[in-house]
């Protein structure tokens, strides 16, 4: 039931516009879904957002490989936002 | 439109009503008589059972304009100023009621069955409550209620 | 779109319920019995506000598509239409899910299954809503589906989540696993299918959500757990959860289908939007693509055993097939691995248990929970086994019996009570119901009943049994625990309890058992439930058969609580010894005598006490699968008497025997609606109950082709109840609510093959089937009036102007 | 009203007729009844039961009471699903629709009133007002295939009607093709073999093989489609079944057993 498996840590990641580079290209993004692909613990959560449920070290693991592989493929921002989830707290060890 | 009927011994009128309207939404929606519950909409379970002239029928199929200057007499209208019907004390001892969500219909349905057919046999009490379908309690419990309602030989208010 | 004053009316929430319940063990007349027979019950689709707007939520038709564009301008300008949303007005997350939040509140790029919400509307009148959705135009590009669970793990297929489409994948090895094969005299294998079921709650989804004018909502919903609910809805929201306030309406039945969300997130969007009060109801139709279904799955098994009979090793290969998105499908997964062998001692094992996302309709929680798709296939396997054996079926079972202190193939230590034997024994030995002329008797009592199908012909008897297992709430590391606040108070001089939980009454008669409780421990005659809401701690979900085990020891934790503080008060006032104090019709007692009554003692002060039970801890399984999983087990057997009228295939289930147990009996009148209806329920998967789903598009949508049992078809149930204390639960009960759905359909399927003499590999067990009539061509997609899905409903673009 | 209920259609004008009492009435004319469109299914029972079985049978499956007290031999008519119960009883009775409009009614035989599946032969200013059909002169039977033991709509059902007046026995498919079907080359083989063996007369016993073939001629005289409620081949293997199981009984009953 709700709970048994539930996410102890979100992230959500989303590679965006800035002033200067104006849209994302298309390249960023993707690379960025493909990294967040290999990872096992990706879904979508918008456009252009990617949201990582798991573990606590294997999220912010991830977190960052994806950041790198955006910013490898010249991404000039790219957002995180991190997030325990409710009750979580109270799992096990 | 307009829609004039008689709704449990009350004259009742509402206006505004789509055609395409259902007996049962006018008395859930526009009537304050939301006792009759829409649980499928299409005549198959019965929750929505009330009496249409003195007759046993599913409110979802009828439509609005159909009852104009009838007589509807609905669940709400069972028990009496003395309190609960017969039927309906039968239901809450027997353990009849999980959910509840059947249980209007079923009990519209067993009063007719009772008033109708006041000692039926097991097989008739399977057959006339066939249209009505209860998820919750394997049916026995409604069963036994129906057993017990008929052993008190009550006949129906009206 | 029409303009008007915002108007924020506030409702007046449902009172509490008062009455004087019985004690623990007695049966009780439930408090909300009488409103329910009287149709004064207010359950969540009967509520309204003045001013009240109606929801209505367009869904996709295809199974699987890109969204290219949506265009809501028309369907805004539709007069009394008051807002039309997309996924660009979600304030916050824009997905939601129990586990993973992976499923979108309203879909963007993609559409993953058939009747995914795309768009919602608020409008003066359903109808209008409807007319709205009509002018909503979204431009597809149609991906082919996938539909097979098996096909969506090679490697070509498409991802239809960013990690790909396996959801989860566990292995159990157990002793050897099966390199214990070698030790075994006989080998039987087997491939078995389970269709998808659906819960049929008779009470369609349908909420009120009520903006509060200072940018928070409160929502009137029916549902299995307020607080999981109010956190998905507060996080799509972007508000603290103090935000969004949410309190229980009546629940017309549940049974794991309203753990998910559905329009909770939608009602609430639509009324901040609006600032007016937003009702949603769906209909039938759209309620069979509101909420999950039952996993269907493939099993397919092997099972080894000594020329005597005892197990030597079972090897288990499940696959379930999770739909688009994850609901609760990893508990599942979970729960099938582990229960994958049955309640025997199995020395050796290795099981594989599969979860993987398709396009057809997502899949999560229903009674019986992973456990009921494995019980079928097991049940199977071990009358296989006792065939091949030349042994009696129940024997073998009785043989191999799991008992306290074995090891489950997960390494837990089975804890006792397990008294799987005893359970086996007393069907065994329970009369069997005579055998009466088939010939010219009552057509209400032959197959096909008053359908007049046979006076008799054809008809032949068979007898199965089957026994099954499951655990009592969640599982895996979870801290699974309830909140109660309990408080003493005096009204009219007389003493008075409240209690307030968060804990969902779906129909079970959970308020009866926490008065009952209540009333138990703290001696009073009159009791108060309050109704659930987020205003109280969280009580957990009501699922897993959990809140008489949980809820009812937060509540008994509170009341001790409460009585303990009496007794101080006794103590300190009246100087009266520690020791020896009970309380018993509202006076404090000593030795059978009045030491002082309670309003006396209170003398207007209120004691109030809030507790939390949170029960054993239990731990996730390792890489093998190994680790002490679950809280406690629960068992059942069946034994299914039916008339098969062999030539047409029609069945008529003579009786249910049922030995079962529940550790303590709390409510036997309550106890035996449970078992009833969850044997109904387990009938309705052996014979008719499956959500045809073609290409990814349900074919049968509606209840004249998804059929459940009507009085006609289910039979007389005989029980046994053991009450077979466990120490570590309140009372020792054991939670009752899911083991009758397990074994019921097995047992049902097995008396079919005995009347038979077929394999029946594959549940529900159709006519055709049983009747021995190959299939035919594939079925065509051509929809019935209330039975074709949304590609009609939501898009209305299959409506014929006549 | 569960295609309004569920926005499938939304008619310009609905006519009640519940209210025109003539639909309501039922009567003899020139040696047949006639039988008002309006009548419940109800109503067939209990005052039709013992004029017309076979259609009493047939609405006695028709879904609950609820459905019987308020659904109509004439809706069911105008309907014109293949899986309309009370269609075979009046196909193998050999019954006429009356239809009626300001230009005066028209009555036309049943099985040319049904055209195709949910198509009649109503004319749009037309309505059906009755049907025409003579009270049973010897057994008749109905009986339908449901996967579940009551309120089912037919997945196959067969209408069976022993004429002894005019020596013939009929039988009609309902559910397996797109009208029901009269499967007359089964009506012509058991007709074959009663006269041959003198059977009107001497009420004997019709033989075991004969039943078999007549349900064999029966399946091959099916025309079903697969879908939701059934395959096609379940279909036809069940009309079979249910012909020869309802000729044994309406054979036997014409024998004065039972």
């Amino acid at each position: 039931m709700p709970g048994y498996h539930r996410a102890e840590l979100t992230a959500e990641l989303r590679v965006v516009a800035t002033g200067r580079a104006g849209e994302p290209s298309e390249e960023q993004v993707e690379a960025a879904r493909r990294v967040a692909g290999g990872t096992g613990l990706a879904r979508e959560a918008g456009p252009e957002t990617i949201l990582l449920a798991g573990d606590r070290r294997e999220v912010l693991e991830a977190a960052m490989e994806i950041v790198e592989a955006a910013l490898d493929a010249g991404a000039h921002t790219v957002e995180v936002r991190v997030e325990t989830e409710g009750e979580a707290d109270r799992f096990g060890p | 439109m307009r829609l004039n009927l008689t709704v449990n011994g009350e004259q009742r009128e509402t206006d505004g009503v789509w055609e395409g309207e259902s007996l049962l939404y006018v008395l859930r929606e526009r009537l304050g008589l939301p006792g009759s519950k829409n649980a499928c909409e299409q005549g198959e379970c019965g929750s929505c059972s009330v009496y249409l002239d003195g007759i046993l029928v599913c409110s979802c199929l009828v439509l609005a304009g159909q009852a104009e200057g009838s007589e509807v007499v609905t669940v709400e209208a069972v028990s009496g100023d003395s309190g609960l019907h017969p039927v309906q004390e039968a239901f809450v001892e027997a353990g009849a009621v999980q959910c509840g969500f059947c249980t209007p219909g079923f009990v519209v349905a067993t009063h007719d069955l009772l008033r109708r057919n006041p000692e039926p046999s097991e097989a008739e009490v399977r057959e006339a409550l066939a249209g009505n379908l209860c998820r919750c309690t394997g049916y026995e419990k409604i069963l036994d209620a129906v057993r017990r309602a008929a052993a008190r030989g009550e006949d129906a208010p009206r | 779109m029409s303009q008007t004053t915002p108007t924020t009316p506030t409702r007046v929430g449902p009172g509490p319920t008062t009455w004087t319940p019985g004690k623990v063990g007695e049966s009780d007349r439930r408090p909300d019995g009488v409103p329910k027979v009287t149709g004064e019950f207010e359950y969540s689709s009967d509520m309204r506000l003045d001013g009240m707007l109606w929801g209505a939520t367009l869904r996709s038709p295809h199974p699987h598509a890109e969204i290219r564009q949506i265009d809501t301008s028309e369907a805004e300008d539709l007069p009394g239409v008051y807002a039309v949303l997309t996924h660009e007005d979600v304030p916050g997350r824009k997905v939601y899910g129990m586990e993973i939040p992976d499923q979108p509140v309203l879909a963007w790029e993609k559409v993953r299954y058939q009747g995914e919400p795309v768009a919602i509307v608020a409008a003066d009148h359903p109808e209008t809503a409807r007319r709205a959705l009509e002018k909503v135009h979204v431009e597809y590009g149609v991906l082919d589906p996938i539909t097979d669970a098996e096909k969506a793990v090679q490697e070509d297929a498409p991802k239809l989540h960013l990690s790909g489409n396996v959801l989860r994948r566990i292995r159990i090895l157990h002793g050897e696993g099966v390199g214990a094969a070698a030790k075994a005299d006989v080998v039987v294998r087997g491939e078995y299918e389970v269709g998808m079921q659906d819960q049929a709650f008779l009470g369609p989804e349908s909420g009120l959500a009520v903006p509060d004018g200072l940018g928070g909502v409160d929502l009137y919903i029916s549902t299995q757990w307020l607080h999981i609910d109010q956190d998905q809805v507060a996080e799509s929201l972007g508000m603290d959860p103090d935000q969004v306030r949410l309190t229980l309406s009546g629940v017309g039945g549940a049974f794991g289908g309203r753990e998910d969300l559905s329009m909770q997130i939608h009602a609430c969007m639509l009324a901040l939007e609006t600032e007016r009060p937003v009702k949603m109801a769906y209909n039938r139709e759209e309620s069979f693509f509101g909420h999950v279904h039952r996993h269907p799955a493939k099993l397919r098994y092997e099972h080894g055993a000594t020329r005597d009979g005892n197990l030597v090793y079972v090897k288990a290969r499940l696959v379930f097939d999770g739909g688009a998105y994850a609901s609760s499908s990893n508990a599942v997964c979970l729960n099938a691995a582990t229960f994958a062998c049955g309640p025997y001692e199995v020395p050796n094992a290795e099981i594989e248990s599969h979860m993987l996302y398709t396009n057809n309709p997502p899949c999560g929680a229903m009674r019986g929970f992973g456990a009921v798709q494995a019980c079928f296939a097991h049940e199977a396997q071990m009358d296989k086994l006792a065939d091949e054996l030349g042994l009696d079926p129940l024997d073998l079972r009785i043989k191999n019996a799991l008992k306290p202190g074995d090891r489950f193939p997960f390494g837990q230590e089975v804890p006792p009570p397990a008294p799987v034997r005893e359970i086996l024994e007393r069907v065994k030995v329970m009369p069997l119901p005579e055998e009466q002329e088939v010939m010219g008797r009552d057509l209400r009592g032959l197959p096909g009943g008053v359908s007049n199908v046979t006076h008799g012909e054809g008809v032949k008897r068979g007898v199965g049994y089957a026994v099954g297992f499951k655990n009592i709430g969640f599982s895996a590391g979870f801290d699974d625990y309830s909140t109660a606040r309990v408080r003493l108070t005096v009204e009219d001089g007389e003493p008075l309890v409240e209690v307030h939980t968060a804990a969902a009454e779906v129909g079970q008669g959970l308020l009866m058992l926490q008065a009952q409780i209540a009333r138990t421990e703290l001696g009073v005659e009159k009791v108060s439930i309050l109704p659930a809401d987020t205003r109280v701690g969280s009580a957990g979900s009501t699922s897993a058969s959990r809140q008489s085990y949980v809820t009812g020891a937060a509540v008994k934790l509170a009341c001790e609580g409460v009585r303990e503080r009496l007794f101080e008060r006794a103590r300190e006032e009246l100087g009266e010894p520690p020791d020896g104090l009970s309380v018993e019709a509202g006076n404090v007692v000593r030795d059978g005598r009045t030491v002082v009554p309670l309003a006396e003692l209170l003398d207007g002060d209120e004691l109030e006490e809030t507790c939390e039970y949170h029960h054993r801890e239990t731990h996730p399984l390792d890489e093998n699968g190994q680790g002490d999983v679950h809280l406690q087990y629960a068992f059942a057997a069946h034994r299914a008497v039916v008339e098969v009228d062999v030539e047409l295939g029609l069945v008529r289930v003579v009786e249910i025997a049922t030995a079962q147990d529940v550790g303590k009996i709390i409510n036997p009148q309550a106890l035996e609606g449970q078992i009833e209806g969850g044997i109904a329920q387990g009938l309705g998967l052996a014979l008719m109950e499956e959500i045809q789903v073609k290409e990814g598009k349900v074919l049968n949508a509606s209840f004249t082709d998804y059929l459940i049992p009507t009085i006609l078809d289910m039979p007389t149930v005989k029980m046994e109840v053991l009450e077979l204390a466990d120490p570590e639960a309140p009372y020792g009960l054991k939670g009752v609510g899911e083991p009758p759905t397990i074994a019921s359909t097995p047992a049902i399927v097995a008396a079919l093959r005995d009347a038979t003499g077929l394999e029946l590999t594959r549940i529900p067990v159709r006519p055709e089937q049983l009747a021995g009539v190959s299939d035919g061509p594939p079925l065509p997609d051509e929809p019935t009036p209330g039975g074709a899905g949304y590609a009609e409903v939501g898009r209305l673009d299959g409506r014929r102007e006549t | 009203m569960v295609e309004l209920n569920f926005a499938r259609v939304r008619p310009e004008a609905v006519m009640d007729l519940t209210r025109v009492p003539e639909l309501r009435e039922w009567g003899t004319e020139n040696g047949r009844l006639r039988v008002g469109a309006g009548i419940t299914y109800t109503r067939v029972i209990r005052e039709l039961g013992d004029r017309l079985p076979g259609l009493a049978m047939a609405s006695r499956t028709v879904g609950s009471p609820q459905i019987r007290n308020r659904g109509t031999v004439g809706g069911n008519l105008g309907t014109a699903s293949p899986a309309g119960d009370a269609l075979p009883p009046l196909y193998v009775s050999d019954a006429e629709v009356e239809l009626a409009s300001v230009e005066g009614t028209r009555r036309v035989p049943v099985a040319e009133f049904v055209k195709a599946p949910k198509r009649t032969a109503t004319n749009p200013e037309e309505l059906i007002s009755a049907f025409l059909v003579p009270e049973a002169g010897g057994p008749q039977q109905y009986a339908k295939i449901g996967p579940r033991n009551a309120m089912v709509i037919a997945v196959c059902s067969l209408g069976l009607a022993v004429h002894p007046e005019r020596k013939e026995v009929c039988a009609c498919i309902g559910s397996a093709g797109p009208t029901p079907i009269r499967a007359c080359e089964a009506e012509d083989f058991i007709r074959g073999v009663i006269e041959e063996e003198g059977l009107w007369e001497s009420r004997g016993e019709l033989a075991e093989a004969a039943l078999g073939r007549f349900g064999e001629l029966v399946s091959e005289a099916a025309r079903p489609i697969s879908d939701v409620r059934g395959t096609a081949a379940y279909r036809t293997h069940a009309v079979g079944v249910l012909a020869r199981r309802t000729l044994g009984w309406a054979w036997n009953e014409y024998r004065g057993g039972i």
